[in-house]
């Protein structure tokens, strides 16, 4: 399709959260009728822009944005995400936003039912309107012969299959008639192959009807199968904007993880390790978004185990998992012994700790001081900082011990804040982060499960959680092991790095291996290789 | 949506409508209130004061077609009436039936109509009449138990004591 | 100006008027011919009326739990306590404890199937333990007219069966704890030493036990379970004990509120209490999911003052009985005010 | 959606109701009490209740639970009640007066309660629970003391000897039964408010057309799910507040017809029991906190009722004790909405588990393969 005409373009568009720069200098057109491939790694600043594109309060919150959107060469300013929708933007969502209870029909003219005005209109207003039910069938039908998909109007969305959920999702979008640009944050993720198939197909003909499409998406071969163009964002920089004629997927996949400056190997001396101390086999971990297939892997003592991998693809399930936050089966063992799933405490018991990756929600008790959060673990499973009273009848909490302690992290990990009786709600993500980590220190774990240890914290204090792990690691022969989305930090500070791509680990590398290596396990393309290798040959 | 950009020749009709609305609303009540308006009218069969008009030995009268009442001269009755215009027929004995018209003013609970005035078409047969004294009820704070005493605070919800009866 | 905004705004505009009009209530008694003493002695016998029922709260709002609308379940175990030592004839201080002993079987046994049920309802508990409480205390009227207690102190004299919907405990436990140790100074004001003693322990248990590993652990819970959850905590095992707690506190208040009162009031009785019991800790500054001692005491003491002196005070100076209508509005009013407050709801 | 287990499912959803038919049924023959009776009763009771239940749908179609606020609507209706009597308006114009009188205090109240169940999104029960106790101390304070003081009263026989507020039991002889009998009529034995169920009728009507409308469908929108509603556009909080107001106006209306039939008015009791009555009744009748029907309401009257009315009956006959069925009756009121709260509560948590051991079978399933595979 050669059309020329410019709908959307995008001009240096630079956003930071608090000094924390996700987008710089941010250019790119859409055109008329044009699908635009938008890839990157997690954190690259894709939804950030999404959002600037689409005018969410977050944006406005945060001290808003630098650049300019144009449409049809008018710059815009949206200040909800309804304006964005007048002009004319659809976006279906990673997580639907249907009504399960309604029928596709309902679903697809939400909000946009076609009426009947009755008498009480005049004295109640416009919503006394009866709805128009067969109109509104017969609308939602049109839109589904639009899309060129089977969808029947009437079903229940709770009864569909979840790839008719994506389609009704999309179909609500391009129903309106306004509807010109179309962006679809990973539409594929949740659907089956052929599923995507249909979709390509479907989001061809939108095109073909002039509609533009903004493409998000980790299965490259996808991308490149239905994108005309392909744009690749890194630490929000735009690396790559070209047409998708002979680009390979190993092509994107170097491109999107290529080397970035904000960490760098501290020394690229190889340590070799002899004694196992973990083993996972046949792990199975039910945890929404992530789910655990079939995982195998064993970790050496004194090691810091990287697992790394898109997400959703389950890295994230195999510490929370392990240490009984989610429904978990399968073999595994520290030290040889079995550790029991699904009982946090045993795993607790057995040397164990978790820093988590949802640090706010599981991570800490934000309205409670300091100390008790980095004391409460230890003093649950090891009956640290409690003091006899009453000649020995109660043990109550040794508050003096547990300021020392929190005052000697606060030291150690140079935490930032007015004093240790401070609630954690009130401190920087960074230094709740460095809090998380001193709870876990606190109870000297034999192996350190770590989840995301940077998710959400500016580029210095990352230099700081990771400079802490490596301390440990080295002075105290702690063994960690390290999820993250942030390969660049995996090869950073990892003796060996796995990589998970749905539900199983698709390869195990040296840190140094080169970046296509990792890139192509990420996106599964070992996988897909085999299968239809046809994709990027 | 949600009338938020409606032109304004609907939104003057619709400010019309409700307007209209409103008086309706006010006019009902109004309307409401005479129709069922209770009223007492005292029918009595008695010399007027000044004893011009002389009562009538003895009548049979009935109001809205209600149960017919017997009077004998000085007899005093009373009938409970809604509304403001009401039928008075009247049938003194062996002659035929009167039939009359009478308008209750709205404020009035009791009026007083003298059945003699009103065959004798003296103007003033209707007046307002004021009871002497009506014997108030004793109070019942029996069932008012619930809040009395902080100690045994009322809470809606709350069952009555042993042996009274419950709502339903 | 705007310091005292943020004070305000910090504790709470409904409480600050509060404290002001009790205040005020207080300035106004002698104007009115009400005596300050004899009120104050009032309201010190009210405090230890009802201060363990506000105490009983804390536990289930510090696990998460919410207000203990269902506070019924225990007060019935005392009632159980309470009539069960009639029966047997237990008088004086054995009477009394004997009571508090005697209840405290059931509590558990209440508090513990209570618990289990709140935790299968996480979420809802507020609207449902109401009504587990009204159901329970229904269910228990029935129970007091077919139970086999002979006491006849306490049975219709006519049935020759059933409990009576007030009994005296004259000649058994009246005032066990107010005698003991009472100061009287003047004619008015009587102090009841051995009741306010008793809650200041109570108090003090409690405030021991928040700061015991278990009682870390349930407030723990309570400020974020899957925090609590992650560090090998189990989350319903905490909320059950808290709710047991609750349960056998409740259990208690009402012996130490009967021995107060003077009788032990059956049937629809209970239905009330736990609302003047929230209504006076959350007037104390307590939200639906943090609450310490500081909020008892002070709750538990402007809300019998309230309730005290709004009666003397407002009757004799209009010359007509307000006080219900003031109480109603008061506590309901509080409630209502903490439940709209923005707290997280708990999960 | 495998046959045993969907058996087990209707079984679960409908526990309470059986749960109820069962107790009723054991208990009609101990009361001793002729089938025509219960019948003529359930007749009466239909026409009495059914209206202030039929109040309680459309907040849960809004998912705003049990109005327990209802109650607001219930003050508001007495307050007309009082107005007609102390203008001494007789018969049906009497009630059409209290509805008119009252309509702008209920639309006040319904406003108020949504605002404040906006507010305690989440809590909505206990919330509007709350609410109705306080605005009950309200209601008090008009009617106890402000009414024959600051409110000249007309009609000085309802005021209490003291000189202001009104006497604690109202007759309301002048509009008893001004309805039901409105149109007479006798089927055999019984004899049925044919007036009484036209209104209600009306109301189902106009329920059934209300759905059909934007403002109806919004409201099912909300009650599924209030964010992606909100994200489409849809006016949440407003639309939650309107169907607080019509379902207060409603009860309103409904407390009217109640008390018409009651023939006499406890002043401040009435409206103690009528949110719990309504609530008992719809959870009776099979509904939920979020799904009821038509249907639900007038199943759940006619079983609760017939329970009501053998219950001191049985009570007597069984225990030789009058008062206990008068408390057992009672207990399985509040019983009924505890159980049916629980019920709902557990069923959505075990709804969620279903569905993730779903997720994990997958999982599993995967393992088993690749084990085969090895």
């Amino acid at each position: 399709m050669e059309t020329t005409d410019t709908l959307l373009s995008l001009q240096n568009i630079s956003k930071d959260f608090y000094g924390n720069v996700v987008l710089q200098d941010v250019c790119f057109d859409v055109r008329r009728g044009e699908i635009i491939g938008l890839v990157g790694e997690n954190g690259a600043g894709k939804t950030t822009l999404m959002r600037i594109l689409f005018g969410m309060n977050v944006i406005r919150e945060t001290g808003g944005y630098r650049g300019k959107v144009c449409i049809d060469g008018q710059e815009v300013h949206f200040q909800s995400p309804f304006d964005a929708l007048d002009a004319g933007i659809g976006m279906a969502h990673q997580e639907f936003s249907l009504i399960p209870g309604f029928t596709t029909t309902e679903n697809i003219v939400l909000n946009r039912e076609s009426m009947r005005p009755t008498v009480f209109n005049d004295v109640f207003g416009d919503r006394m309107s009866v709805l128009d039910r067969p109109l509104m069938k017969q609308r939602a039908a049109a839109t589904i012969a639009k899309l060129g998909v089977n969808l029947d109007p009437d079903t229940l969305v709770s009864e569909m299959p979840v790839g008719h959920k994506q389609f009704t999702e999309i179909a609500r979008e391009i129903n309106r008639e306004k509807t010109r640009i179309l962006v679809l944050d990973e539409p594929t993720a949740v659907l089956t192959e052929t599923e995507a198939e249909v979709l390509i197909q479907a989001l061809r003909k939108l095109a073909a009807s002039g509609i533009a499409i903004i493409f998000i998406s980790h299965r490259l071969h996808e991308v490149i199968e239905v994108a005309d163009r392909v744009v690749v964002l890194r630490d929000g920089v735009i690396v790559k904007d070209t047409p998708t004629e002979g680009v390979t997927v190993r092509d994107i996949a170097s491109w999107m993880v290529g080397r970035q400056v904000s960490v760098e190997r501290a020394e690229e001396e190889v340590r070799s390790f002899t004694e196992d101390i973990f083993s996972v086999s046949r792990l199975w971990v039910d945890m929404p978004g992530e789910t655990v297939k079939d995982m195998n892997f064993t970790v050496k003592k004194g090691e810091i185990f990287g697992i790394g991998g898109l997400a959703g693809q389950g890295k994230l399930g195999i510490p929370n998992g392990i240490m009984g936050l989610f429904p978990a089966g399968g073999e595994v063992r520290l030290h040889g012994k079995p550790v029991p799933l699904n009982q946090p405490r045993l795993a607790l018991e057995m040397g164990m700790a978790f820093v988590s990756e949802d640090r706010r929600g599981v991570g800490l008790l934000l309205e409670e001081s300091l100390e008790w959060n980095i004391a409460f673990t230890a003093m649950q499973i090891q009956d640290k900082y409690l003091r006899p009273v009453l000649g020995g009848l109660f043990k109550i909490r040794d508050e003096a011990a547990m300021r020392d302690l929190t005052l000697g992290y606060i030291d150690i990990l140079n935490i930032k804040c007015t004093s240790p009786s401070q609630k954690a709600v009130e401190l920087s993500g960074g230094n709740q982060q460095k809090i998380c980590l001193a709870k876990s220190f606190a109870i000297a774990p034999d192996l350190l499960f770590v989840s995301e240890p940077t998710r959400g914290i500016d580029i210095g204090a990352k230099r700081l959680v990771l400079d802490a792990l490596y301390k440990y690691n080295r002075e105290l022969g702690m063994t960690i092991v390290m999820v993250s989305s942030e390969l660049e930090e995996l090869r950073s500070i990892c003796d060996r790095v796995a990589i998970v791509d749905e539900g199983r680990i698709t390869g195990i590398l040296p840190p140094t291996a080169k970046l296509e290596a990792f890139g192509l396990l990420m996106t599964g393309e070992r996988v897909s290789q085999t299968s239809k290798g046809s994709a990027d040959a | 949506m949600n009338g938020a950009s409606i032109d304004p020749k609907v939104k003057t009709r619709r400010a019309l409508v409700r307007a209209v609305l409103a008086v309706v609303y006010l006019g009902l009540i109004a309307l409401v209130f005479s129709l069922g308006k209770g009223h007492t009218i005292i029918l009595d069969n008695k010399d007027s004061d000044d004893g011009s008009i002389k009562a009538l030995e003895s009548l049979t009268v009935s109001v809205d077609g209600q149960e017919p009442i017997d009077l004998s001269s000085g007899d005093r009755d009373m009938a409970k009436v809604h509304g403001q215009g009401h039928q008075v027929e009247i049938t003194v004995k062996d002659a035929q039936k009167v039939t009359h018209q009478v308008h209750v003013p709205l404020g009035e609970d009791m009026v007083l109509l003298s059945l003699p005035a009103l065959l004798s078409g003296a103007p003033s047969s209707l007046i307002p009449f004021v009871p002497k004294e009506i014997a108030a009820p004793a109070d019942d704070q029996g069932n008012n138990n619930s809040f009395t005493s902080p100690d045994a605070p009322a809470v809606p919800g709350a069952p009555p004591a042993p042996g009274a009866p419950v709502v339903p | 100006m705007r310091s005292l905004k943020a004070f305000g705004a910090e504790f709470g505009w409904p409480r600050i008027i509060i404290f002001l009009f009790l205040v005020a209530l207080f300035f106004a008694a002698p104007t009115v011919g009400v005596r300050v003493d004899a009120s104050l002695s009032d309201v010190f016998n009210r405090f230890g009326q009802n201060a363990l029922f506000v105490l009983a709260l804390v536990p289930m709002i510090q696990s998460g739990c919410g207000l203990n609308f269902g506070l019924s379940l225990g007060i019935i175990a005392g009632l159980l306590g309470a009539t069960l030592s009639v029966q047997f004839g237990l008088h004086g201080a054995v009477g009394f404890f004997g009571a508090i002993v005697l209840a405290s079987p059931f509590a558990m046994l209440f508090g513990w199937l209570y618990g289990k049920l709140l935790n299968k309802v996480k979420g809802e508990e507020m609207t449902i333990a109401m009504y587990v409480g009204f159901a329970s205390v229904m269910f228990m009227c029935i129970m007091w007219l077919l139970l086999p207690y002979s006491a006849p102190d306490m049975i219709w004299g006519y049935a020759g069966k059933g409990l009576r919907t007030t009994i005296s405990v004259e000649n058994y436990w009246i005032h066990i704890l107010n005698n003991f140790g009472v100061v009287a100074w003047g004619p008015f004001f009587r102090f009841p030493t051995g009741e306010i003693l008793f809650v200041a322990f109570a108090a003090f248990l409690m405030w021991l036990f928040l700061r015991t590993k278990t009682g870390t652990a349930m407030t723990a819970v309570g400020s974020n379970p899957d925090y609590a959850r992650a560090s090998g905590i189990s989350v319903d095992k905490m909320r059950i004990i808290s709710v047991m707690i609750s349960t056998m506190l409740g259990a208690a208040g009402i012996i130490v509120y009967q021995q107060s009162f003077g009788f032990i009031q059956l049937y629809g009785a209970p239905l009330a209490m736990p609302f003047t019991a929230i209504a006076a800790i959350l007037i104390g500054g307590a939200s639906v999911n943090k609450a310490n001692m500081l909020n008892v005491v002070v709750g538990a003491f402007l809300f019998q003052g309230l309730l005290t002196m709004t009666p003397s005070v407002i009757n004799s100076a209009l010359q007509t009985d307000m006080s219900e209508v003031v109480r109603i509005i008061v506590s309901n009013g509080i409630i209502i005010y903490a439940l709209t407050r923005k707290t997280k709801v708990t999960k | 959606m495998s046959g045993h287990r969907s058996v087990g499912r209707l079984l679960r959803e409908n526990a309470v109701i059986l749960l109820f038919l069962v107790v009723t049924v054991l208990a009609i023959h101990p009361s001793g009490l002729s089938l025509t009776y219960i019948g003529q009763e359930m007749l009466t009771r239909l026409g009495r209740d059914s209206f202030l239940v039929l109040a309680l749908l459309l907040p849960i179609y809004a998912g705003m639970g049990l109005n327990f606020g209802m109650t607001l609507g219930a003050m508001a209706g007495q307050f007309g009640l009082i107005l007609a009597i102390n203008y001494n308006i007789l018969g049906v114009y009497g009630l059409v007066f209290a509805a008119l009188a009252s309509l702008p205090v209920s639309l006040v109240m319904g406003y108020i309660c949504g605002v404040v169940l906006n507010k305690a999104k989440g809590r909505e029960m206990v919330t509007g629970y709350i609410l109705a106790f306080f605005i009950n101390g309200i209601y008090q304070f008009v009617v106890l003391y402000l009414m024959g003081s600051v409110i000249p009263m007309h009609n000085k026989a309802i005021v209490l000897s003291r000189g202001y507020g009104i006497r604690n039991t109202l007759n309301l002889d002048n509009v008893r039964l001004s309805l039901d009998n409105l149109l007479p009529f006798h089927l055999g034995v019984f004899t049925l408010p044919i007036a009484t169920y036209l209104v209600i009728a009306a109301l189902c009507v106009f329920i059934i057309w209300f759905k059909k409308t934007k403002l109806g469908q919004d409201m099912r929108a909300v009650g599924h799910d209030m964010h992606v509603a909100e994200s489409a556009g849809v006016p949440v909080d407003r639309t939650r507040i309107i169907a607080i107001i019509i379902s207060t106006v409603l009860a309103t209306i409904g407390q009217i017809i109640f008390m018409q039939n009651m023939g006499n008015m406890a002043t401040y009791n009435a409206h103690d029991q009528t949110s719990f009555f309504a609530v008992a009744a719809i959870l009776v009748g099979g509904a939920s906190v979020k799904k009821a029907t038509i249907p639900n309401v007038f199943i759940g009257v006619i079983l609760l009722h017939v329970l009501f009315v053998v219950s001191p009956g049985a009570g007597q006959k069984l225990f030789g004790e009058a008062m206990i069925g008068e408390y057992f009756r009672q207990f399985i009121g509040y019983g009924v909405i505890a159980l049916s709260l629980v019920l709902y509560a557990w069923r959505t948590r075990r709804e969620t588990e279903r569905l993730r051991e779903g997720l994990r079978g997958g999982a599993q399933g995967a393992v088993a393969a690749e084990g085969g595979a090895k």
